[in-house]
């Protein structure tokens, strides 16, 4: 089955998983998806390069998604219950992103958490990826 | 800049399409109501208009241009009128106050008429209509798989790490809410429920279940605002603006709207909000300790318990004791959405800020009933919307 | 109310999606240009704007809820400030303008943005969204067949009805139009055409041809306007707002906007435009006799020889003889649309109405290269939209 | 084939093809479609009752449209070009309409126009109808 990305130019999985987003090299802020620009009212200059990031994080808060979620959203049938989680990465950008977890009751807010690239969705004979979190 | 006062006040009750109360009334119909009640209770004509300030709908009628405000000077009579048509989000009933606000403190009107209505599609709000690569929202709907809800259970099980908050706590803010519904002619729920009500009622995302978020609603709000200067050839039960705010997020806001955020420094999340009171506070010379009441927008329970700390209303971490302890209520030290808020009426978008202003009349003239703040002075109400857009207002007697 | 001046202006050139001037750009991109250019124009940082004021599109960017405004605040740096995002149709731009000036005026803010910009759908507008039988412009599509431009050429023939106008005299018009946008850079059309090109241009709604109707075009523009006192602290190139207005269409227009209205007891078919502009020479104590020039929105030729008639800065049924005699091009007596106007530009709807106060101020400025109105005084604009909205503006040096 | 409306409740061929309105008893308004009041901001009050109206009328204007329509209009293909036309009835009310006419040259205003009810298109075997304005 072909494997890709869910939406194009967010992601690769080439040489580990990693975030494919973008940095000031004034004022260091890390943009995701890639910015054009640098948005910070506080940056003298904007000098906006390619960044990518992924390793390990720190999970901010999580969320369950109980119920399945209406369009656009796009999930496999039977619907399984799945989680959400915002993570803090030491490149100094907070993400968010699904969970990669087989047992939901393990989720920890403050838990050590790593970028992975899995699957999110199968459609049209192809299986759709997008970056996820893996609690460690 | 002139004084200005909220001359009368307004609602069309709020429901569910196909229910007994809007039944499947155009939306134009619902703001109609509350357009006449509020212009029956300033005691003003409809040809005494000066301009509209109205909320922009994304949802339903304004001729599919978010013209809302044309819509319902049509219904009423056209006369040439100025109309302003406001789009923020949810924000969008403050916004739309703000500006009728402005143009009658500036001295250009003494008369105009703010309003807001809505018939809301079914579900849970979608907070982007947009289904483009460029746009966040939709890249947070099919990258991450993240519904409007999950959002918010993302903010409440933060508070449950930091402050130790239980599912309990976040229960007993829900039924706080209905118990003040039950004396609201106007609510869509009026019922009062158990924390065991609470907890039986599914997870929406959890830790937040069905009935500690707020559902949509149709319904509608409307308010007649005056100089006060001309408030005074009415009978006199007009309230003061103290006054009126809108702001915006800032970029150090540690809650990602899209799909990343820079790491705030400090714990401001809802930067938008925050500024919008403060503000209010400095221009009205009022602080948090002055209020009397404040309505706030709770689409989940766990604003009432966040927003107060954020404000300086109560201290961070605290909030969950004054709701075991009774202080939320209509009767406590710091009451909080005596109206039953938006887990009582469920969210008819761009009517909420005006509806805020409504209750906040009514407290103010003491004629809320079985919820009134006793010997209410000054109120608080404040509005969040996408974008990063937020509103408040207070009154005074 | 405080003097409100006009600090700084800044265009997109206008385009079609695809072609070499917009390509496939995105509206915030097109309106980051206007804006970048209007703060440079001013000598103003982005930090310096302390309240935006966007027109609301339904077509492009805001999110899908005409969140416009926020749109450019996140583009640019969110610092904070309210935002207001503005829905009147076509005269969105010119409402936009209106509550910025209000903003200014009112003493609460001293240095403000306005902007509105576009990225437009293939075809004709589309005056409604909706289809749904309660709604007068569907009903008007599905049992009539008669979309927008058919409404301006029942216009256009009534007036060769009363005046006997020819279908080469409302050609003249669109000769003059692109005689002017030779030598305007932001001009979609740039180049000079005949009569006989005109007449050769296939009728979109007999008697109008596709010469004499605007497109729709991707564009934007943006204006930074500040207090009097604020403007001394700059070069000096600032511009006076006179006056700024809206209005909406009176109960005895002529015109029917959905199947039906009362005839008119007198002849009055724009009464929002008549009346916004009415109330714009009323409050800057400013006559149609003092014009320097008008940009009037000429969504059609029709309209650059009614308009002047109706609101008095000529005769009835004088216009045709005006155009003919070279009257209404930059170095004539009545001067109007000297930028190329909407005939030249094609419509970006929102932007429409700041695009007006960009050229105005030009003109004002006498930067105005080959399209100069020599030693310009005074200028008049004028936006007409959807739902019976109107605004105007009147600019002095 | 059946013969139906394009909209339901605009206009009655039965005695006579009228147009159903409503007017104000008070200030005598005319209003098409139907109002639940009366929207005049100089009637004291609004007491709106049924109106039918049809007959004869004056053709204020008319317009030639050149090209076919884009959704949601409806038309017969091939696309045949049509006319529109506002008309003033005696009744006080001003309304507009497809004309009916085999000429379009013979279009001319202040002429005579009578109200009918013809086919508009035609779509799933059936006629739709609409109101138009014969001139005499
Ligand atoms: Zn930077
Ligand atoms: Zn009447």
């Amino acid at each position: 089955m072909e494997r890709v990305p869910a939406v194009e130019g967010l992601f690769t999985e080439e040489g580990g998983a990693k975030l494919l987003g973008s940095k000031c090299a004034t004022c260091g802020t890390v943009y995701f998806p890639k910015s054009a620009s640098c948005h910070s009212p506080k940056c003298d200059e904007s000098k906006i390069g390619d960044f990518g990031f992924g390793g390990k994080g720190t999970l901010w808060s999580y969320s369950i998604q109980d119920f399945p979620p209406p369009p656009p959203h796009k999930f496999d049938k039977p619907y399984e219950i799945y989680a959400l989680g915002v993570v803090d990465f030491p490149a100094g950008v907070r993400v968010m992103g699904q969970m990669s977890i087989d047992n939901l009751e393990d989720l920890k807010v403050g838990s050590e958490v790593e970028l992975v690239i899995e699957p999110l969705y199968h459609e049209d004979d192809k299986e759709f990826t997008s970056w996820k979190f893996k609690q460690l | 800049m002139q004084e200005v006062k909220v001359l009368g006040v307004g609602l069309h009750a709020f429901g569910k399409t196909g229910d007994a109360v809007v039944g499947n009334k155009p939306v134009t119909e619902l703001c109609r109501k509350a357009v006449v009640d509020a212009l029956k209770d300033a005691g003003v004509q409809w040809k005494d208009i000066q301009a509209v300030s109205a909320a922009s709908s994304r949802f339903s009628g304004g001729k599919g241009w978010g013209l809302n405000g044309n819509d319902i000077v049509e219904e009423m009579g056209s006369t040439g009128i100025p109309v302003y048509n406001l789009s923020a989000g949810c924000a969008a009933g403050g916004n739309a106050f703000n500006i009728g606000y402005t143009l009658v403190a500036s001295g250009q009107y003494d008369m105009v008429l703010v309003m807001g209505g809505e018939v809301m599609p079914k579900g849970f709000i979608q907070t982007s209509g947009v289904e483009e690569v460029t746009d966040p929202e939709f890249l947070r709907q099919r990258c991450v798989g993240m519904p409007g809800p999950s959002f918010w259970s993302l903010l409440a099980r933060r508070r449950m790490h930091e402050y130790g908050t239980t599912e309990e706590q976040f229960a007993q803010v829900a039924v706080k809410a209905r118990k003040c519904s039950v004396h609201n002619p106007y609510a869509r729920f009026q019922k009062a429920i158990t924390v065991e009500d609470v907890l039986a009622s599914p997870y929406v995302s959890n830790p937040l279940r069905l009935f500690e978020i707020c559902p949509v609603s149709n319904g509608a709000a409307a308010t007649v605002i005056c100089s006060a200067e001309r408030a005074k050839q009415f009978s006199g039960n007009a309230v003061t603006v103290a006054s009126s705010t809108v702001a915006t997020m800032t970029f150090d806001d540690g809650l990602p709207r899209g799909l990343a955020a820079p790491p705030p420094a400090d714990a401001t999340l809802h930067s938008e909000a925050k500024l919008a009171v403060t503000k209010a506070f400095d221009q009205a010379g009022i602080g948090p300790e002055d209020l009397s009441l404040t309505e706030l927008q709770d689409n989940t329970v766990y604003y009432e318990l966040a927003f107060p700390e954020e404000w300086g209303i109560c201290k961070p971490g605290e909030a969950e004791s004054l709701v075991a302890a009774g202080e939320t209520t209509p009767t406590g030290k710091m009451p909080i959405n005596p109206s039953g808020g938006f887990v009582s009426f469920g969210e008819a978008t761009t009517a909420m800020g005006v509806f805020q202003v409504c209750e906040m009349a009514w407290q103010l003239r003491g004629e809320s009933g079985g919820r009134q703040v006793p010997n209410a002075k000054v109120a608080l109400s404040q509005t969040l919307g996408l974008g990063g857009n937020a509103t408040a207002v207070i009154l005074k007697k």
